[in-house]
């Protein structure tokens, strides 16, 4: 047995799993927080991210979907992975200026659910747009040669300790993300943007009586949230397959992870997002264990147990771990 | 016709000088009775497939343009799905985003049932049901501690936990992946064959027994439907969604209430589910319990008019229209969802009340009767703003 | 009904979609254009439309197949409908009760995923209008879940257990320990027995085995733990994208250097796709370009000729051909009437597909036929349409069940319709 | 010149045509009153003139030293020196205190003014000279204001307003839900400050509260100026006293 | 007379801030309290605490006897505890006949039952009810009418209706004249007076405006950082040199 690699091995998978969650439930967390929007279309931003990814760091032959009955056998430019991790941020970030100013802007006070709806209006017409196009199959996003290959940790030789190998590009993920978080906690917190963000959420009309322009900050609010989104799709697309679909069937577990996290509090999004990511990856190595004579296998119950957590933490702490109170006005 | 609930109001000749009341007027108050609503929706179920069938194919339409009668029966599934989550979305104002597990946990219920224990199609509708209510009491008694959004994200997360847990370590039982596929119907009341067709009654009217016993439960979903917005239940529910902090505080259980009305919704949901079943002899998975099934009756709903049982019942045939027929449209087809979307937005952005209510605006607009009301007016005019802005009107 | 070119088809009664109205016969094909079978499903459809082709206009086997006119088929003219299953059972069943009802096809087709040939074999029998599998390797397609109105030409999971078993102990030995990762749904549990009980025969043992759902991305928390639990072997009992997907994840995480893989059934989209990966690695395929007999390499040059030189894969092979056999058992009965149809292609002989003698046993509607046995080869090795080598094309009598043994124990046929 | 002009002013919220041909005008350094009863249009006016949307001012224009701000945007407004203390608080619920008085200066950052054609320089009081007028934010500093109690919030919305660059202050019915003392805090406090030369345009229900410390009333009544004059002059009109304040 | 309200020792503290300090309050059976203190004194924690919106760190309320410590706000208003709101809060998009329906139903129904199959015709007395109330807010011709597009001071009017459909013993009214003209505030308080001798109400009122509380209280209690520092009729309490360093100031009654 090899106790120890193996739960360095978790804990990359889970951080790195949990990685993507913090990327997208930031951007949810501060929009829904800070600018009371409840974007469904969040998971679109990110299918947007993992495709545009795709199209810029490879060249892709398209065999179903319309653009093949237009004569486009393959698409792409084939730049290579890093220009597209440059520019995808920059590309989703100017969809998300767009979707503020077109779909956000007008919803502002409108009811939750009339934003709800229309967001999810939006994701539909996003995946089925992107289905109608390219088609529905999977593609994969090749991960960048630099980061490609393993770290063989080998540990003293009198602990019976046989390799185990770290995925390179699960490092990068995780180190990419602590990055931007960083930069946004800082942003959202410490700068008068986050400020007049966060008044604006309950009054714009008060911050624009105050004298501020207050459509700018939203506005560049959501983009930086679009772009988080977006930088998920790029590095997340390496270790899973992209499609139409992905967008929706992240956005559970990016929800999940503000709901346990607590609305609107970076801190509650990392951490909700990681401990997301290693239940995940907890319950697929538990594998089966005994307990008194009961043998339990945990691995069907991987995608069971991310709910059960969120239930728990609902149950015990409404707001979210990290979450505050509401405040009436 | 419109279904707001109304108070009945007393009769207007009270007030001397007034004139008589025109014959739409007569007409408006005549409706809103349940006996008349019975018999309408009654009369619908019976013209439906003569209308939709029987009619276009005997003046030669092509038949990938006209409806077929296994849809017409599937439609009044969804529309008894649809009226169940009306009246948690449109009269509560509650926006969930899990109903796919009631319905798809009574489909599974009744299936199993049907196979393990008996397989009377009542029997299973019993069962079916029963099971979405115990779920819809718990996962409403959880979700209800938070409300609007968390409601949606709570009720989504609990209708993908569910589908995983059915799909992955209930699957011994449930099949999994490969759904439910031990289905045994037996004979309604024990001697007739669903699939059978009705005596004396031509094919043209009605199909077979199937849509019979799915048209008697989109009936009884109606009149039961209607006799709950006419209960006290219809006017706390409309109370709660416009100003809850009041409701609660002219000493009404809103918390309590809000789970009834889940549960009332969650019932529906499972009569429905039950039927799908029945109808299908097969319980699939993603067709059940995937939340894209709560996403779609999210979508019918408020695209044929939530606020309306009527406009549900047209959404759900809007709904399995564009999605069965257009979708095999040459051109078209292949855009179907995405066009479904596009609409959608619109119809959320313009029509408060879908597209239902739209028809209805339009007509009492023509007929000059009084205004909509002022919150379905505001939306309106709201969604004419964002028009504005979107051609680059003010900035606001 | 059956105006014009009816042929005097109109003797029997009414029975699913039969009697056809107008001069033109339906034809259904759901296969997946999304989800993880996609490429397959891309190739399938490819394969249909090719055979649609030939069947109203002459050209590739028809024109061989004394059957088989190439001017339709009893003088309809051929028309089809597709329908995208995404992979999923739902998606297919709703798609094909469509195709039935709407569209009304007198045969529909497709596979992909035993799961969605199984759903769409209820739809046939409920509805009595015939299906033919394409890709369909579950031992439950022709055993537990078989139906009357539904053949399968493809082998199952049995049979691969049967083929691979000796290519493989012979190879890495007879006393190993094994690990098997499979695809949560009814082919993979088909293959885990399958393989568990024939290694089990030879003297392997199980270490453990454990389910992944189907479209599942990223493998790796399945493979660390397959890496550690010191087998021998590890069985990735994955297909199409997935195993693609888990075999390369595999490579990369340098298993392969601890633990021998065996991919027990593959084609080449996922040899494509896992390319480099499937160095050395063992396996069975449908069939395949490489294998050298007429009407193989006649396959492979007539749908070259009509997309662009794209070498065919199995899948495509399995739904061309059983296209063919469809309409040339309906030749046969002189009528679309389904269980006349059906009558014809039971217990039928034919050698005409590139895999040998064959016959569509009528105890179970399954194909008694030879299996390729495979290995990857090396990336420098492959290209110009290669990526295996062929170490054995296990014969029909090396494999198989009698009608009351193994999976075909379980098959209950049912009704023609007509009794 | 004045300080602010109203000239023939026309404001609609949708097709409700509340102000009818409203003319009024300012004078740098006063106190001028508007007062009328529930709505006669006092808030109408204030929002008009601050640029808040709705409602829509559709006819007649508004100076304010002497540049035509009728159609400028809120912000701008605000920045030219016209600061506004709203019906009903309006304090950032979610907000410290100290957050609350902050934003008031965030408009003087280099950095939030991009993209502006505005200028001004802030010119209001500090955070400590506010603390000192209502010693009771002080010791609430960092309590969210949503929890301020109904009267603290009153004064934090003030104290807000006193601290922006202002040069016309518009206070809309600032004595709402204040104890009497406070009430004479703020008395004193607004004629402190017009003492420093700021100018306030104050809108009352209260008139007799008013009319003590204004130097100038104008009367509107539907929409429409019915008085306007000096408060001494109002004082003495009882008419208009009775058929407009009810007093 | 009895007491229908009691507070004992109650104590609420907000981290470290005590906002309610050991308030001992009496309210008798019928009478008209007015509960007055300077800006941030507890007041309106008090009626939020009776109102159980808010948990108290300590302490007892007893309302007709018993404790309602360990009620939820709508059990509270189940047993007589009205209150009113200070903004309109009406349900906007029903008719003012549905918003006074409300609050029977809410009196005749609150206490939740299953009764969701019957027609709401046959609950004779909440149809009653609703129209006795409308007439007593002077609401009634306008019923049919949507209570958005009611006249501002209309929608006051009803607001108190509801308060008073869903039949309370004892009504709570924080600062109800807020944002009224001298007029306005003149109906309201007559309103307030009518309804407490026609319905036999018991009123705790919270109002800065002195006049009107000299002039309509039966008994005053002036808290004062969270304590009760002064109780008694309207004249004792004006006289008590406390209550004027505390809350008055100068003003001149
Ligand atoms: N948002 C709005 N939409 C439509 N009408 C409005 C709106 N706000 C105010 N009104 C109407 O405009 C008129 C003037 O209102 P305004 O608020 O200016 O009065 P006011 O003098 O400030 O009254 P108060 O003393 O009650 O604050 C009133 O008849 C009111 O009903
Ligand atoms: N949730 C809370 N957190 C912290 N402090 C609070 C909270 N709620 C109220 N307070 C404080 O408690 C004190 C009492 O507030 P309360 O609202 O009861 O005052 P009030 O007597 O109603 O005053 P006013 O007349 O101004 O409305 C205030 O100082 C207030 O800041
Ligand atoms: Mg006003
Ligand atoms: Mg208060």
């Amino acid at each position: 047995m090899n106790i120890l690699g193996d739960i360095i091995v978790l804990l990359v998978n889970g951080l790195q799993q949990g990685a993507i969650y913090v990327l997208l439930a930031i951007g949810l967390s501060i929009i829904l927080g800070t600018l009371r929007f409840v974007n469904f279309a969040h998971g679109a931003l990110y299918v947007i991210g993992a495709y545009a990814g795709l199209l810029i760091a490879q060249e892709i032959s398209v065999s179903n979907g319309k653009l093949a009955d237009w004569g486009y056998q393959t698409i792409g430019l084939d730049l290579g992975f890093l220009p597209a991790l440059v520019f995808v941020p920059v590309f989703v970030f100017v969809v998300g200026l767009a979707m503020e100013r077109y779909v956000a802007r007008p919803f502002y006070d409108r009811p939750d659910t009339d934003q709800i709806l229309v967001t999810f209006g939006l994701a539909i017409v996003v995946q089925e747009a992107l289905h109608a196009l390219v088609g529905g199959r999977s593609y994969k996003l090749v991960i960048p040669p630099e980061a490609l290959g393993v770290i063989p940790l080998s540990g003293p030789t009198d602990i019976p300790f046989t390799a185990v190998s770290l995925g390179l590009w699960r490092l990068w993920v995780i180190v990419i993300t602590a990055v931007l978080v960083l930069a946004v906690y800082a942003i959202v917190e410490y700068t008068d943007f986050g400020l007049v963000v966060k008044a604006g959420t309950r009054d714009p009309e008060m911050v624009r009586l105050l004298g501020i322009k207050i459509t700018r900050p939203y506005i560049v609010m959501f983009g930086i949230g679009a772009a988080l989104a977006g930088v998920a799709g790029v590095v997340g697309a390496p270790l899973s397959n992209i499609n139409p679909e992905i967008g929706m069937s992240i956005l559970v577990p990016a929800f999940l992870t503000v709901v346990i996290g607590g609305v609107g509090s970076i801190r509650g999004a990392v951490l909700g997002g990681t401990l997301i990511g290693m239940v995940q990856v907890a319950l697929i190595s538990l594998g089966s264990v005994s307990l008194l004579g009961i043998t339990v296998n945990w691995t069907p119950w991987a995608q069971v147990g991310i709910y059960v957590l969120a239930v728990v933490v609902l149950l015990t702490r409404p707001q979210g771990l990290l979450g505050e109170e509401e405040v009436a006005a | 016709m419109s279904d707001e609930v109304q108070t009945p109001t007393e009769p207007e000749s009270a007030e001397p000088g007034e004139q008589s009341p025109s014959l739409y007027e007569r007409w408006a108050a005549v409706r809103e009775q349940e006996s008349t609503v019975a018999v309408l929706t009654i009369l619908g179920v019976l013209l439906a497939p003569f209308v939709l069938v029987t009619v276009p194919d005997a003046i030669g339409l092509p038949s990938d343009l006209t409806w077929y009668n296994s849809l017409i029966t599937l439609t009044l599934i969804w529309a008894i799905f649809a009226i169940g989550y009306d009246l948690l979305l449109g009269y509560t104002g509650l926006l969930s985003f899990g109903h796919a597990m009631f319905w798809g946990t009574a489909a599974y219920a009744a299936g199993i049932f049907s196979a393990e224990v008996f397989g009377s199609p009542i029997a299973m509708i019993l069962a079916g049901t029963t099971v979405a209510v115990v779920l819809a009491w718990v996962i409403g008694w959880i979700s209800l501690r938070r409300g609007g959004i968390y409601f949606a994200i709570l009720t989504l997360a609990f209708g993908q936990m569910i589908y995983y847990i059915f799909l992955s370590p209930l699957s011994t039982v449930t099949g999994g992946e490969n759904g439910f596929t031990g289905v045994e119907v037996g004979n309604l009341l024990g001697v007739i064959d669903l699939g059978s067709q009705v005596p004396f009654v031509p094919v043209a009217f009605v199909s077979n027994w199937m849509y019979v016993f799915a048209g008697t439960a989109l009936v009884l979903a109606v009149v039961v439907g209607y006799r709950i917005l006419n209960s006290p239940y219809g006017v706390v529910l409309r109370a709660i969604r416009e100003n809850e902090q009041r409701a609660e505080f002219v000493g009404l259980n809103v918390w309590r209430y809000k789970l009834m009305s889940f549960i009332i919704s969650g019932a529906f949901a499972g009569v429905a589910g039950s039927l799908y079943t029945i109808q299908r002899s097969y319980v699939p998975i993603e067709n059940t319990l995937q939340w894209t099934v709560s996403g779609d009756i999210v979508v019918i709903t408020v695209l044929g008019g939530a606020g309306s049982l009527f406009g549900a019942i047209f959404g759900a045939g809007l709904y399995m229209y564009v999605a069965n027929i257009v979708s095999g449209m040459a051109g078209i087809g292949d855009f179907w969802h995405l066009i479904l979307g596009v609409v959608f937005i619109v119809v959320v952005v313009t029509m408060p009340n879908g597209i239902w209510g739209g028809i209805s605006w339009v007509r009492e607009k023509s007929l000059l009767l009084p205004e909509a009301p002022t919150i379905a007016r505001q939306k309106a005019a709201n969604g004419r703003d964002w028009i504005t802005s979107l051609v680059g009107g003010e900035d606001r | 009904s059956g105006d014009g070119g009816g042929n005097g088809d109109d003797e029997y009664p009414a029975l699913g979609n039969y009697p056809i109205e107008g001069d033109t016969a339906m034809f259904g094909f759901n296969v997946p254009l999304s989800g993880p079978y996609s490429s397959e499903g891309e190739d399938e459809l490819r394969a249909y439309e090719l055979a649609v082709k030939h069947l109203n206009n002459g050209g590739g086997w028809v024109d061989n197949w004394d059957d088989l006119s190439g001017e339709g088929v009893l003088d309809y003219e051929i028309d089809y409908v597709e329908g995208d299953t995404a992979t999923d059972a739902s998606t297919a069943d709703e798609s094909a009760s469509r195709m039935i009802q709407r569209d009304d096809v007198i045969m529909f087709a497709g596979g992909s995923s035993s799961a969605v040939a199984i759903a769409q074999q209820g739809v046939a029998q409920r509805e009595n209008v015939m299906f033919t599998c394409c890709l369909t390797h579950s031992n439950d397609t022709t055993g537990q879940d078989c139906v009357r109105y539904s053949f399968r030409e493809m082998f199952n999971a049995y049979m691969t257990g049967q083929a691979l078993t000796p290519v493989v102990t012979e190879e890495y030995g007879d006393d190993l320990s094994f690990y098997q990762l499979y695809a949560d749904y009814s082919w993979g549990k088909t293959v885990e027995e399958s393989i568990r009980k024939f290694f089990g025969e030879a003297g392997w043992e199980e270490v453990n085995s454990v389910a992944t759902p189907l479209d599942t991305s990223d493998f790796s928390s399945y493979l660390s733990e397959a890496q550690s639990s010191g087998a021998d072997v590890l069985f990735l009992n994955h297909y199409g994208l997935d195993g693609a997907n888990s075999l390369n994840q595999a490579i990369d995480a340098g298993i392969d250097e601890d633990m021998e893989i065996v991919m027990p059934l593959y084609n080449r989209p996922m040899a494509e796709a896992a390319s480099s990966a499937i160095d050395g690695i063992y396996g069975t395929i449908a069939w395949d370009s490489q294998i050298d007999n007429e009407p193989s390499n006649s396959f492979t040059e007539f749908f070259g000729e009509e997309y662009d030189g794209r070498v065919p894969s199995g899948p495509a092979q399995l739904a061309y051909s059983g296209t063919l056999q469809y309409a040339a058992a309906v030749e046969r009965a002189g009528t679309f009437y389904p269980p006349e149809v059906i009558r014809q292609l039971e217990g039928f002989e034919y050698d005409n597909i590139g895999m040998g003698d064959e016959t569509m046993r009528a105890c179970d509607h399954q194909a008694q036929r030879a299996i390729p046995v495979v290995r990857g080869l090396p990336e420098s090795e492959q290209g110009d349409g290669q990526f295996f080598e062929i170490v054995d094309i296990t014969s029909r009598d090396d494999v198989g069940y009698g009608c009351d043994e193994g999976p075909a124990s379980q098959c209950e046929l049912g009704e023609y319709g007509d009794e | 010149m004045s300080l602010l002009e109203l000239d023939s002013v026309d404001s609609y919220y949708g097709e409700s045509h509340i102000l009818r041909d409203v003319s009024m005008h300012v004078e740098e350094g006063e106190i001028c009153a508007l007062l009328g009863r529930n709505g006669a249009g006092k808030t109408t006016t204030l929002r008009s003139i601050a640029g808040a949307r709705p409602p829509t001012v559709r006819d007649g224009t508004i100076t304010y030293k002497g540049r035509n701000i009728t159609d400028l945007p809120t912000e701008d407004i605000s920045a030219l020196g016209i600061s506004h203390v709203p019906e009903e608080r309006r304090v950032f619920a979610n907000l410290t205190v100290e957050e609350n008085l902050h934003l008031a200066e965030v408009v003087s950052n280099p950095s939030n003014t991009w993209g502006r054609d505005i200028d001004f320089e802030h010119t209001g009081m500090t955070t400590e000279e506010v603390y000192d007028d209502f010693p009771r934010l002080g010791e609430r500093a960092s309590q969210q204001a949503g929890t301020l109690s109904g009267g603290e919030q009153q004064m934090l919305a003030i104290a807000r307003a006193l601290k922006q660059s202002t040069d016309l202050l518009m206070l809309d019915e600032p004595y709402e839900g204040l104890a009497p003392q406070i009430i004479e805090t703020v008395e004193n406090a607004i004629e402190r400050i017009r003492d420093d030369g700021t100018t306030v345009l104050l809108v009352e229900q209260n008139a007799a509260a008013a009319m003590q410390i204004a130097d100038r009333c104008y009367v509107v009544d539907q929409g429409a100026v019915v008085f306007s004059g000096s408060a001494d002059e109002l004082r003495e009109d009882d008419e208009t006293r009775q058929r407009y304040l009810g007093v | 007379m009895s007491t229908i309200l009691e507070t004992r020792d109650l104590v609420k503290e907000f981290g470290g801030l005590t906002a309610t300090d050991d308030v001992n309050l009496q309210i008798q059976d019928g009478e008209l309290l007015s509960l007055i203190g300077p800006n941030g004194a507890g007041k309106s924690t008090l009626i939020n605490l009776i109102t159980r919106m808010l948990e108290e760190t300590s302490g007892d309320i007893l309302f007709e006897g018993e404790s309602i410590t360990d009620l939820e706000p709508h059990e509270v208003v189940q047993r007589g505890v009205g209150k009113s709101f200070q903004t309109a809060s009406i349900f906007p998009d029903l008719s003012v006949e549905e918003n006074a329906n409300i609050a029977s139903l809410g009196a005749e129904h609150g206490s939740f039952r299953f009764n969701f199959l019957r027609h709401r015709d046959s609950y004779p007395e909440v149809a009653e009810r609703t129209r006795d109330v409308l007439d007593a807010v002077e609401l009634l011709p306008q019923k049919d009418v949507t209570a958005a597009d009611l006249p501002y001071g209309d929608k006051r009017r009803l607001e108190i209706g509801i308060a008073l459909a869903s039949e309370p013993s004892l009504l709570l009214m924080d600062e109800p004249t807020a944002g009224m003209s001298p007029e306005e505030t003149q109906e309201t308080v007559d309103l307030i007076e009518r309804v407490q001798e026609e319905m036999g109400l018991t009123i705790l009122l919270v109002e800065h405006d002195m006049e009107i509380v000299f002039s309509i209280s039966d008994r005053i209690a002036v808290l004062h950082q969270g304590d009760i520092i002064a109780r008694g009729t309207p004249e004792e309490v004006q006289g008590d040199p406390d209550v004027q360093e505390a809350y008055l100031g100068g003003v001149e009654l």
